[in-house]
């Protein structure tokens, strides 16, 4: 097969399997469903790694696929062909959402069992997978927002999917909406570029970027790359954009492992990766990302510290995780971003999955409050999810270890870093490791505090299977990029096979000094120290039942209320935002538009009606009144021909 | 004075007079004898200029059969003296007073500045007029030859309003039912 | 004759209704003619030559010969479009008001038919005089349609609306007197024709507002602004649409409306350039409020058809923002936008008229969990939700990302801030989507337990799908409408300052060629 | 002290007589209150126009006058034949002659 036929079936597969399930919406019989889907995806996996093949057998100096099918608009100067480019990052891309969503799509079967809207769902979920190919495979920016707006619009509909609920359908809305607002700073960032470079194609653009970086707040390329920034805040949900992601947890739990945890919210890392030498351009921009990156950070997990629901956990955890991928974007380490970005995929995913196993274990309980002990009950889930939880953890030879080392060496190292950035790294660290030791220890560890009606069971094969293999992903994934120092100690020298791959994409940093393996041993010593050191008092703190945690937030109580409040951001946007634009717009209407606008209309209207009126007096019906009048005109005239 | 001055003023307050009173009594009865008063007299008037053909015609149609037409409607309504005979209203009342008195003030003045127009009518006037047998004879003339589409559309017309008027006064009163 | 007979077949049609004899078999009649139509437009697509923006198909004739007043049709790249949308419309129009029209069938349709001529007129008459004549024609259908068959407060909705826009009319009238009489003090014979209109040079003194371009240009801009609506002028709208019945909702925004933007286009831009350009700020400026002021109005509105109401005044805002960034971008995406408007606002007057049979009520806060009752009904509401939001891959996306493309182009900050209006667009509408569909189910949903509401039946689902399929259509391959009307948007663009119009000459045309071929046969 | 040329009655004296009768004849019409009497005025009126006419027939001894004034008798005869009718009718049906009643029997 060629390159368009294989784009093609790649794209529409999970197209196809969008329309035969959105056509069988009213069928329940999840089994038919998730297997259409199921292998919808799985074919478009098959064709990823064709191509991925295909790209691995050519020349390292034009390592791209470029399939264009038609053109889509073309207005003047403007051109934006629907044309698709697969090179060293949309390669590792497809694969990324095509796998893990094939695993995912098969996890949901068993788990979406006996919901009614099974075939709907799997048409949600594969029309979502089409929109997120759209957006990695897009070779240009309208074709990539196209996806990027799909996706939401996807995330919404999954989100708001048990839709009877109120407060899940206001979840996909608000979701949907604080997208909207990135993605309006997305599109004029793109018009930016467009006037500046007459082009929208990421070819041409990073072909164009200039290669003297600007200094300049505001020069037209650090504005766009700003905005463009700020559409990655809302997609990535990271400050101030970031209140949407925890909300989203309404939606099924598939659904967050595959859309707000592997694929969709890590977008706006994509983006920033895709578009680097612009970004380079602009390191004003970079700069900014690197701050609210770390800022990101630190704050979602400090409140990530605190929340007793699982899967709110693990949102932090993902919003925190993306503050580092953020991190290392905005230090100009694209390549460990988009590292961390696969890295974090396989684990968050699989945390994800397990922590819907534990849910459908424990019937839609999801407060870790009332869990605990259920290692015992099931096995493979805690074992999977431990898995995770060293990745995560950044535990030495596990996944994120090496990605997340990276990202923090370089935030120290990289001329575009500063040690202040790194320190916010590994406090980040630390209290992942932190929150996550705790959700361990609180889930499967210690006392079984499960409510009596509830008899936890560990899951069925096909929701274990996808667990068993992300797990092995979590774990070895990270080997792909092992970091020189380390590879220089281990035998055989295994080289840093994904560096290598993604080089020619990448921009150089420049000014980048030799690394001094001694200093990066130091901080890598430091970092995993603490890390371990902090998740060891979380194993005090909560692996038996202890009167520490307690006596904690009872003397920092303020500290404490404001992290179980998360900061009180949703209720800042409430009272800042949102009712002075309800209370704008009922007073716009009550009082511009009916008691200013309307009563001016109706002012003229009687204003005329009342001239009517007025002259309507004169004719009266009083025939002698107009025999009178008759009379004065008689005399009028006849007095004006006599005194002329 | 003169027979014909005599008669003239004569005539012409008796007119003024019977007129006043059309326009002023109560009771419709009297503006109606009033009124038979008043074409008499302009009968008479019509005589002394000559228009001895009118002169009858009026007395025949006018103080005949149209008053008659007016006293018989007003004895059929047996109408009671009405107690206002004049519309309400002071204001429009002395308007329209002050109306009729200017129009009438300004055509006589007119008239009466008007001396030229006067004289050399009056003169042609001496030598043109006709006696009243020819007068009528001309008139005659003229009505067959001159005027007799306009004579003959007349009759159409009082055909047709005959027969209006039969139908109007035939319905119960009208259109609507009660 | 084929324009000739495209917009004045409606009136025979209405004709034919008036005599027809059969109650039963009226309905299926006006369908079958409103699809007679939109076939016999189709040909046009077939017979119109886009590589030139020269007019065509034109039919010139001496009217009055005093004034210099003709029948004069034509149709371009710009009129060509609002033409099909039109007749597009009409079929689809009458299968809506199968259910929605029960009394006075027959004057109903007559009242369409008569509609469609007047509005098929207004998009292709090219004489002034001629022009105004089914302007005004086309609002006395619709004062019945709403007058008559409209709701509880019809006659205040409707005399409102005519009263409104004959305001502007008369205005329109007197410009237009004033410039057939230029043309006679310049070429010595009077005429109405738009292509002596265009040779004018009207004399336009800078800031002074009382020379006779500037005068005259925003008599002509008021008419249309009216017509639109802009801003100050739209409170018409929302009372016009909340009274009238589905179909002429439908219409009036997606046709009607147009007209406005259209004259814009037409009359009032190219005749006064100076004018257009030098007052552009005016436009830029109420057509970004009115962008920000109808989503943010429609935000709290009670009923969901004032919603929409409000929602296009929104629209129309990025309309009228398009033509005067005077761009390319911005004029193709309003040409654009006019038909997006038609098709996806249109979609949701007739979905919306849909439930409203079913409940006879429209508030929004009567209703909640439709979507579990009627996932049919909530997947094609959805549909014509995300077109009008502007969601890529539909039609929406495209007029919409091309007027901010073209309004950021010429001016930055207009344009950065008009961007917002893409966000409250989602927020009112997705708000309103989550009070009706999710949720608990509404009173209005549960309440009556004998007749539960039926999804769509196939009658409403081939009325919507037409529309379905178009909102995907313009929104993945834009370019197959766009480039029937690229060259005359190109000459609009490249000819701003002095705009000229001229007629093809038939013997290159393609359509002498047919017929010839015919004939041999 | 009457001028002698003044008491001797010419076209001056008709026409002056005419005028205050139709002015009289106005002022009926305008003032009074019923509709019976405010035909009998516009008889005044037009017995005070006839006048006039015959008076100028006389004076530039032109006989088309007096046809004038015979086609006038006959106008005002028909008038005041259907004026009455409605009068009648009216009455017949309402019981009052006001002229200002009258003004109810609109729409």
């Amino acid at each position: 097969m060629d390159h368009q036929t294989l784009v093609a079936v790649l794209l529409l597969a999970p197209l196809v399997g969008f329309f035969i399930n959105g056509f069988r919406y009213r069928k329940h019989n999840h089994l038919v469903a998730g297997a259409i889907a199921t292998t919808m995806v799985f074919i478009s996996f098959v064709c990823s790694i064709l191509l991925f093949l295909n790209l691995t057998e050519m020349k390292e100096e034009n390592r791209r696929i470029v399939v264009s099918f038609f053109e889509w608009l073309k207005v003047g100067n403007f051109k934006a062909e629907f044309s698709f480019v697969i090179d060293q990052i949309s390669g590792i891309m497809i694969l990324i959402i095509t796998g893990i969503g094939s695993l995912i799509h098969l996890f949901s079967i068993e788990y979406m069992h006996h919901d009614k809207g099974v075939a709907k769902y799997f048409s949600y979920l594969n029309l979502f997978v089409f929109n997120m190919l759209l957006l990695v495979l897009g070779s240009n920016l309208l074709v990539m927002f196209a996806g990027w707006e799909g996706v939401g619009l996807c995330s919404y509909l999954l989100i708001g999917f048990w839709f009877s609920d109120e407060s899940k359908a206001a979840a996909g809305m608000k979701a949907f909406i604080t997208n909207r607002i990135g993605d309006a700073a997305f599109l004029i960032g793109m018009f930016i570029l467009f006037l500046q470079f007459g082009t929208i194609d990421f070819a041409n653009l990073n072909g164009l970027a200039p290669s003297t970086p600007t200094h300049d707040w505001l020069n037209p390329l650090t504005i766009a790359c700003l905005l463009l920034f700020i559409g990655a805040t809302g997609k990535s949900a990271q400050i101030p954009l970031y209140v949407w992601l925890p909300d989203a947890m309404a939606g099924p739990t598939p659904v967050s492992a595959l859309i707000h945890a592997a694929t969709m919210v890590t977008a706006g890392v994509y983006m920033i990766v895709r578009l680097n030498p612009i970004f380079m351009a602009a390191p004003n921009a970079l700069l900014v990302v690197a701050i609210v990156g770390a800022a990101t950070a630190v704050i979602a997990a400090s409140i990530g510290i605190v929340q007793n629901d699982i899967k709110k956990v693990l949102a932090y955890s993902t919003v925190s995780q993306l503050g580092y991928m953020f991190l290392g974007v905005g230090v100009g380490a694209f390549g460990s971003a988009l590292f961390h970005l696969m890295t974090h995929a396989f684990f968050k995913a699989l945390m994800f999955l397990g922590s819907g196993s534990v849910i459908h274990a424990m019937h839609e309980e999801q407060d870790i409050q009332k869990m605990g002990g259920l290692k015992k009950y099931l096995p493979i889930t805690h074992l999977t999810f431990a898995m995770g939880w060293l990745a995560i953890l950044g535990f030495p030879g596990f996944s994120g270890f090496f990605s997340k080392d990276e990202i923090l060496w370089m935030s120290y190292h990289s001329p575009m870093g500063h040690p202040a950035l790194w320190v916010a790294g590994v406090l980040g660290a630390v209290m992942t490791a932190f929150y996550m030791t705790r959700l361990m220890a609180l889930t499967f560890w210690g006392e079984s505090r499960v409510p009596k009606n509830i008899h936890p069971h560990e899951s069925p094969a096909l929701m274990w299977i996808p667990l068993v293999v992300l797990a092995i992903l979590s774990v070895i994934g990270g080997w792909i990029g092992i970091p020189h120092i380390i590879s220089e100690i281990l035998p055989g020298h295994p080289a840093n096979i994904w560096e290598h791959w993604l080089n020619p994409m990448i921009t150089k940093i420049p000014g980048l000094a030799a690394a001094n393996p001694q200093e990066e041993w130091t901080l890598m010593g430091v970092s995993v120290t603490l890390v371990l050191l902090s998740s060891g008092i979380a194993f005090i703190f909560y692996g038996k039942a202890s009167e520490l945690p307690s006596k904690l937030s009872e003397n920092f109580g303020g500290l404490y209320r404001l992290l179980v409040d998360k900061y009180r951001v949703d209720e800042f946007y409430e009272k800042a935002l949102i009712r002075p634009f309800v209370w704008l717009s009922e007073n716009l209407w009550l009082h511009v538009d009916v008691s200013f606008i309307d009563r001016c209309t109706h002012w003229c209207s009687n204003f005329v009606k009342g001239a009517g009126a007025m002259a309507r007096t004169v004719q009266n019906g009083n025939l002698q009144q107009y025999a009178m009048y008759m009379a004065l005109g008689l005399v009028v005239i006849l007095s004006y021909i006599l005194m002329r | 004075m003169t027979t014909d001055a005599f008669l003239f003023w004569f005539l012409a307050l008796v007119t003024f007079i019977s007129a006043l009173g059309v326009v002023v009594f109560a009771n419709p009865i009297f503006s109606a004898l009033s009124l038979v008063m008043t074409m008499v007299t302009v009968a008479a008037l019509f005589a002394t200029l000559n228009a001895f053909f009118l002169a009858g015609v009026q007395l025949i149609v006018y103080a005949g059969a149209v008053m008659v037409l007016f006293v018989m409607v007003l004895m059929l309504f047996d109408l009671h003296k009405e107690k206002k005979a004049f519309t309400q209203g002071a204001f429009s009342g002395s308007v329209k007073l002050l109306l009729g008195g200017l129009l009438a003030g300004l055509i006589v003045g007119a008239v009466s500045m008007s001396k030229e127009l006067y004289k050399a009518i009056s003169d042609q006037a001496v030598t043109n007029s006709a006696t009243g047998i020819e007068s009528t004879k001309a008139l005659g003339q003229l009505l067959f030859t001159q005027y007799i589409f306009s004579f003959e559309v007349l009759g159409i017309l009082l055909l047709v309003i005959a027969i209006g008027v039969v139908a109007l006064a035939r319905s119960k009163g009208g259109t609507h039912v009660k | 004759m084929l324009l000739s007979t495209i917009v004045f077949l409606p009136i025979v049609f209405g004709l034919i209704l008036l005599a027809w004899p059969s109650e039963r078999t009226l309905r299926p009649l006006a369908l079958a003619f409103g699809l007679l139509e939109f076939i016999l437009s189709l040909f046009l697509l077939h017979l119109y030559d886009p590589s030139t923006p020269k007019l065509q198909l034109v039919e010139n004739y001496l009217w009055i010969e005093r004034f210099g007043i003709r029948y004069f049709l034509g149709i371009d790249g710009i009129s060509l479009w609002l033409v099909l949308l039109t007749n597009f419309l009409m079929p689809i129009t009458i299968l809506a008001s199968w259910k929605a029209i029960e009394e006075r069938v027959r004057g109903f349709h007559i009242a369409l038919f008569v509609l469609q001529t007047a509005m098929l007129g207004t998009f292709l008459a090219l004489d002034g005089v001629f022009f105004y004549l089914f302007w005004e024609l086309s609002l006395v259908p619709m004062y019945f349609i709403i007058g008559i068959w409209g709701g509880t407060r019809r006659i205040y909705a409707t005399v409102k609306f005519f009263i409104y826009t004959m305001f502007g009319s008369v205005l329109m009238l007197v410009a237009l007197i004033y410039l057939m009489l230029v043309t006679q003090e310049v070429t010595g014979q009077m005429s109405s024709s738009i292509l002596d209109f265009y040779k004018l040079d009207i004399p336009f003194i800078q800031g002074q507002f009382l020379s006779p371009q500037s005068l005259m240009f925003f008599a002509f801009a008021l008419a249309f602004a009216i017509k639109v609506p802009v801003f100050p002028f739209h409170t018409w709208l929302p009372d016009a649409h909340v009274e009238a019945p589905t179909p002429g909702s439908v219409l009036l925004a997606g046709v009607m409306l147009k007209m406005g933007t259209y004259g814009f286009i037409r009359w009032a831009m190219p005749i006064f350039p100076e004018a257009a350009a030098h007052y552009a700020w005016v436009f830029l400026f109420i057509g970004a409020v009115g962008i920000l002021y109808g989503a943010w109005v429609a935000m709290v509105q009670p009923d969901v058809k004032k919603l929409v109401a409000y929602s296009s005044v929104s629209h129309m805002g990025y309309i009228i923002l398009g033509l005067f960034s005077m761009n390319e971008y911005g004029v193709t995406g309003a040409l654009y936008q006019m038909l997006n408007h038609g098709i996806s606002t249109g979609a949701l007057f007739l979905l919306i008229g849909m439930v409203y049979e079913r409940t006879h009520n429209r508030v929004i806060a009567k209703y909640g969990g439709l979507a579990g009752k009627m996932p049919m009904f909530a997947l094609f509401f959805f549909i014509a939700l995300i077109s009008s939001i502007a969601v890529p891959l539909t039609n929406g996306f495209i007029g919409e990302f091309l007027i901010l493309l073209g309004t950021f182009k010429a001016y930055k900050a207009v344009g950065a801030i008009v961007v917002l209006g893409v966000i409250f667009g989602a927020v009112y509408m997705l708000w309103m989507y989550k009070r009706i569909f999710f949720g608990k189910p509404g009173e209005l949903v549960t309440h009556d337990k004998d007749h539960p509401l039926h999804d769509l039946n196939l009658r409403e689902i081939l009325v919507l799908v037409p529309l379905t399929v178009l909102i995907f259509w313009m929104g993945i391959f834009p370019g197959s409408f766009l480039r029937l009307s690229e060259a005359s948007l190109k000459h609009f663009i490249a000819n701003q300052g002095n705009y000229q119009l001229s007629v093809l000459e038939k013997e290159s045309s393609y359509p002498m060629a047919l017929k010839e071929s015919n004939y041999g046969n | 002290m009457l001028n002698e040329a003044w008491i001797e009655p010419g076209l001056n004296h008709y026409l002056m007589l005419s005028a205050i009768i139709f002015s009289l004849g106005l002022l009926g019409v305008l003032l009074r209150k019923n509709a019976i009497v405010m035909l009998m005025s516009i008889e005044l009126m037009l017995n005070a126009v006839n006048l006039t006419f015959v008076a100028f027939s006389k004076y530039s001894g032109n006989i088309n006058g007096q046809v004038m004034v015979f086609f006038v008798m006959t106008i005002a005869a028909a008038e005041a034949a259907v004026g009455l009718a409605i009068v009648a009718s009216i009455f017949k049906r309402f019981k009052e002659v006001n002229i200002r009643f009258f003004e109810h029997l609109k729409g």
